[in-house]
């Protein structure tokens, strides 16, 4: 089999690659590592990405981030427990609100928030924005703002990895918005069928924050047991809280497993919550009460994993000093931004056709 | 006459709509509880309820089918896209099912129907999220298309799309939501098939539409301090399209410039252009030039942005050089 | 409310309009009509779609109908239990496989045959063909060509009717290759949701004839229980045994009775079976075995009818004099249909805009 | 040279490609064990087993969409569309996602993807399955956008297609599967982005492609029995698209004619006839005269779906005009 993929240049912007440690054969289980070493490694990058979204969204509001942008906030635990289980050569893919993922594949918080920033030293040199973050050289293949739009992506991508026998799964994620989507309807009943011959090792990962932009799940449907809609396709599911790092790793590292053996799909709906607006230009929130919000942010998946940290007797200290490191990771970051240059105009005119053919300027 | 916003203006449309005739609904995501995203439907379902104001799941082409059913079946829905960039969701009820039905029916049905939202590009919303389609939809025959730039227009045209018999593409400037302006008091409707001469003028005629009529305008009198007396055509409808206007206006000045943010390629400036040189042959003394948007796709970044659309100076230079004068 | 109905000038065909007995309130039941004096008429009406399917596929091989043509042969106890319970102001919709729904619901073969033809005098002028029948003055809403696009219109025009309370219901025909699209999900999940409201008295017939095209259920989803894909939105389904029209009709009229008191969807899967190719045009069946083929045709619903108003005690001359009937009723669309005139020339510019606007012609 | 079909040397490119690359495979409806509709693909799942020629449910935005994933992942898919006049349902993938992946990406992916199958019109399909989307998808940056009229020109483009890094809309034209020509023997592409003089002519330039092209040549010999020598230029490319043929022609001619079964309004007619007048408007003897269908949907009927399209009637006044000669 030709296994030479062309996909023009890779990424230019510069990465810190941070593989998991699973360096097993492709074929080899994975355990969630759930010592207080491991945990204590994965509050660090929960604490990294809740402060990357307060960094970016702070450069939102100064008018120096644009277009649409939309944090992880609250929901850190899901990408954390499943990104764990990502080895070589799985993909990723998600919507809009990506920054955590590919924060959690590797991305240096420098490259991503320059593209938040629109700068040519961005992820996807300033072309994407926020919700167009990619970074093929660590599995991650996008960022896509049309809600729907990049389930039969992932549903394809899991189907080249079983083609090409790469060993790797796709870890496809959606909201509880997008499930309602005509485009997961095809693909999940591709991905089910496809699935049969082991052609489709796809893990889909509901990210169920409850809302998709102000419509709760409640008034989305008539059937709000959302896993339930993967029985159409004869998918495979199972539900966990995604407030709890320790309930996802274990889920996941299952459900990775599963997915990797079989060559099917197999789908977990994490139940989440967002505890900011839906976007950074949305402030109004009409939808639900002040009170459902603080209520959610009391079973915080950060301040739930602390508490989990200090029963276990790791040492106040240890959390301020990974809190005081990720504050200063992040501040690096935004300075980088923000000293970056803006994207040559000339870019303007690049990355349409791959062998860069001249196409024409406004005027 | 009171000043209003344009997103006000298509608001009182719609409500003034909505309390005298109570076939029309409005559906959406989240243009209820939520307040819409651009807060044009804002206060809405306080004033008509949720029977009437309908907050839909994120399925744009089941809702929209759903709304072209209601038409058929005597209601009068108004259809909103949160932004343009969803419709391609919907292409196949909107093409195949909206625009046809009359027809492939003999007659038997009618879609009376809005499909309403912003429309074009300008806040670094990116690729994805970035279009402008009057060309696309314009093609179309059995749809009608419009494209209005002012609060009394965008009022004006609402009426007349409601009250339409047949499916209304209402692209709305979203650059403009907040621009301001006079509008009439009482019901009125603009007819659509009419291109409105923003500014008369004697020696060029710029074309344009949406969020490009203001700043045409702005551009003519930047050329009328150069001694350029230039002629602006706003032409608000698509389809059907006032090919007259644009040709008389031709007839007058024996130049034109064609503006506009979309692509190049099969638009709606190609279209101007091959109507006036078929149409106006002998009276140009100048081939029409078209000014587009980079045959990219919108790039993020503000610098990138900026250089992807029509600038102001490459108009200026477009009317110069149909004038044979120094750019 | 404003009541009027601006649906411009309403089909301009000759129908004999032969709604089914119920004339009670709106509200009231409507009870399968199951005595053999009942049968019989719904022999006759089976016996006459499948004559006019005949005469059909005749005209087709003769080149004097054109375009694509699906004929129904197979599957008349579905479309005829289902419509036995229609009623005033009742809607159907269905997709390109329509001919029998518009003859049950009392349009004139005469012009039914004549828009195959292509004449003037067709149903909808000649603009349509086969796959685009309408008859509004019966209630009947085409007709659609594109698999999957008219399920949304259904689900409006049930909502259209909850919305301006007229008591009628719509029936919304579906194939089995259709549920797999995406317009099915959206539209399913509206029906549900608008349901749990009151505001979607729909009921859902899938005629699953095992086949979309050449792709047998098996080879379109790894979940072949069909009717489970309602659950996905709380839509309450059951199956029937779609060649056995008492056992149609019973399903049937419970399930419209409920559809109408509750104003909820509820789906029907009937089973059933095409013995004909898939469209007219078709001729190589590489995808299903004579063999197949031949024993599903040992169940004909035409036949198995037969066979129950002979155990009846309906006289053979009976069936005799309803088969010549039919076939006299046939002959004489065709005669029409082949008498008509073309449609005239100046019909091809109008029925664009409702207004008739003038449009431009080719050149 | 070998004498074949057009829907042969479609089948024999997809065939030899296959065979040389195993990335390569298609998906579709019906495709397989089926055959094909339009028996494009017949045989080819006998011949490469059904993980390499996948029958796909009713989904077209969900197939396409995960053929887009599977370029992206190092795959080479080809998908049919059994008509393009289903592909409305997969706007949203080709225009969103295959069109701008690469550039949204910052060059990071590629889409290498064909989407092939039968556009245009002629058979009595009626209004939803009758369509020319050459210009709707045309317009779109990103995208290459091919339309081959003869057997050769469809092997050398398909194979092209194949190879290219970038996603293809493959518009065949329906109505010639049928009709024969030569074809080279071994491996060639035919490269996008050039027109055909399909006939060398000094008096009139008549463009078209894809069905138009061979009744164009039929036309120009009818023309050349009344003494006037035509010019035909088959765009076969409309993405990227070749100017600069055109013009030359022009220049040689001073007089076009440009022919499309599409709607008018918006279209691949109005792009060349704005092309010409801005590249050669003083060589220009006449406007440049666009003959289309007429602005409704397809009818059913024979004789209505006759008169709304082009006839060669048309089409003939159409170069006595632009010739100023009596028509
Ligand atoms: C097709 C489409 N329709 C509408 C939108 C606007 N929109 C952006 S995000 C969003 C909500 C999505 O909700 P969900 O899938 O739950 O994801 P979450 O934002 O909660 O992460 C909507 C409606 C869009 N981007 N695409
Ligand atoms: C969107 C779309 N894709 C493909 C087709 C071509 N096509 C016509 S009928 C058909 C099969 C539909 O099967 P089913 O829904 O089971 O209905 P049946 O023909 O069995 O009555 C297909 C694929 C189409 N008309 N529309
Ligand atoms: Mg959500
Ligand atoms: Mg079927």
């Amino acid at each position: 089999m030709a296994t030479t993929q062309s996909q023009g240049k890779r990424r230019r912007a510069a990465s810190t690659p941070a593989k998991n440690g699973s360096k097993g054969s492709p074929n080899s289980k994975t355990e969630p590592r759930l010592g207080s070493d491991a945990l204590v490694s994965l509050y660090q990058k929960m604490v990294e990405i809740r402060l990357f979204e307060d960094a970016a969204q702070r450069g939102f509001r100064q008018g120096k981030v644009g277009g649409y942008m939309h944090v992880y906030s609250g929901q850190e635990a899901v990408a954390t427990g499943f990104l764990d289980t990502f080895r070589e050569p799985d993909y990723a893919i998600t919507a809009y609100r990506d920054h955590a993922h590919v924060l959690l594949l590797g991305s240096d918080p420098k490259a991503v928030m320059a593209e938040l920033y629109g700068k040519g030293t961005g992820l996807v040199q300033g072309k994407g924005g926020s919700m167009h973050l990619f970074d093929v050289s660590n599995g991650f293949y996008g960022g896509y703002g049309i809600v729907g739009g990049h389930i039969p992506l992932g549903v394809g991508m899991a189907f080249a990895q079983a083609y090409q026998k790469t060993g790797g799964i796709t870890q496809l994620y959606l909201g509880d918005g997008a499930i309602h989507n005509g485009a997961f309807h095809e693909a999940a009943n591709l991905s089910g069928l496809w699935g049969r011959d082991g052609l489709n090792p796809c893990l889909f990962i509901l990210e169920n924050n409850q809302y998709g932009m102000g419509t709760s799940v409640e008034r989305a449907t008539a059937n709000t047991d959302l896993g339930k809609k993967f029985e159409s396709y004869a998918i495979e599911h199972t539900k966990v809280d995604g407030m709890d790092l320790e309930a996802v790793l274990k889920v996941a590292h299952d459900a990775a497993d599963r997915v990797r053996e079989t060559g099917k799909p197999f789908a977990v709906e994490a139940l989440t919550y967002r505890i900011m607006p839906h976007g950074a230009a949305d402030f109004l929130e009409k939808y639900r009460t002040k009170e459902e919000v603080r209520k959610w942010r009391e079973r915080d998946p950060i301040g739930l994993l602390e508490k989990r940290l200090e029963d276990e007797g790791v040492e106040e200290s240890t959390i301020a000093d990974i809190r005081t490191a990720a504050k200063a990771k992040m501040d690096e970051a935004v300075k980088f931004a923000e000293e970056s240059p803006e994207p040559d105009i000339a870019e303007l005119l690049t990355d349409v056709y791959t062998d860069d053919a001249p196409v024409q300027a406004a005027g | 006459m009171p000043v209003i916003t344009y997103r006000d203006a298509l608001r009182s449309a719609m409500a003034e709509e909505m309390e005298r005739d109570d076939r029309v609904v409005l559906l959406g995501e989240d243009i209820g509880v939520y307040g819409g995203t651009h807060l044009v439907t804002n206060g809405l379902i306080d004033q008509f309820g949720p029977r009437r104001v309908i907050d839909t799941p994120i399925a744009e082409n089941g809702f929209t089918g759903a709304a072209i059913g209601m038409a058929m079946a005597g209601m009068r829905p108004i259809v909103e896209m949160m932004t343009w960039n969803f419709s391609f969701q919907a292409a196949d009820q909107i093409i195949q099912n909206a625009a046809k039905l009359r027809y492939f029916s003999g007659g038997q049905v009618s879609v009376p129907l809005v499909i309403r939202g912003p429309n074009g590009g300008g806040v670094q919303l990116s690729a994805q999220h970035t279009h402008s389609l009057e060309g696309f939809y314009g093609h179309f025959p059995g749809l009608k298309v419009v494209s209005p730039s002012t609060p009394e227009d965008v009022k004006g045209m609402m009426l007349a799309a409601i009250r339409d018999p047949d499916p209304v593409i209402f692209l709305e400037a979203g650059a403009l939501y907040g621009t301001k302006g006079e509008v009439p008091e009482g019901d009125y409707t603009v007819e659509f098939g009419k291109a409105r001469v923003a500014r008369e003028g004697a020696d060029v005629t710029l074309i344009g539409y949406g969020r490009q009529a203001p700043v045409l305008l702005r551009i003519a009198e930047k050329l009328a301090a150069d001694g350029i007396d230039a002629e602006v055509v706003d032409l608000r409808s698509i389809r059907p399209f006032d090919s007259d206007t644009i040709v008389e206006s031709v007839r007058k000045t024996h130049r034109a410039v064609v503006v506009q943010e979309q692509w190049r390629w099969f638009s709606v400036a190609s279209e101007v252009a091959a109507i006036i040189q078929e149409r106006a042959f002998d009276e140009l003394d100048a081939p029409v030039v078209r000014v587009s948007g980079a045959e990219v796709p919108a790039p993020y970044a503000r610098n990138l942005e900026i250089a992807a659309f029509p600038s102001e100076q490459q108009i200026i230079d477009a009317a110069r050089r149909v004038l044979y004068l120094e750019v």
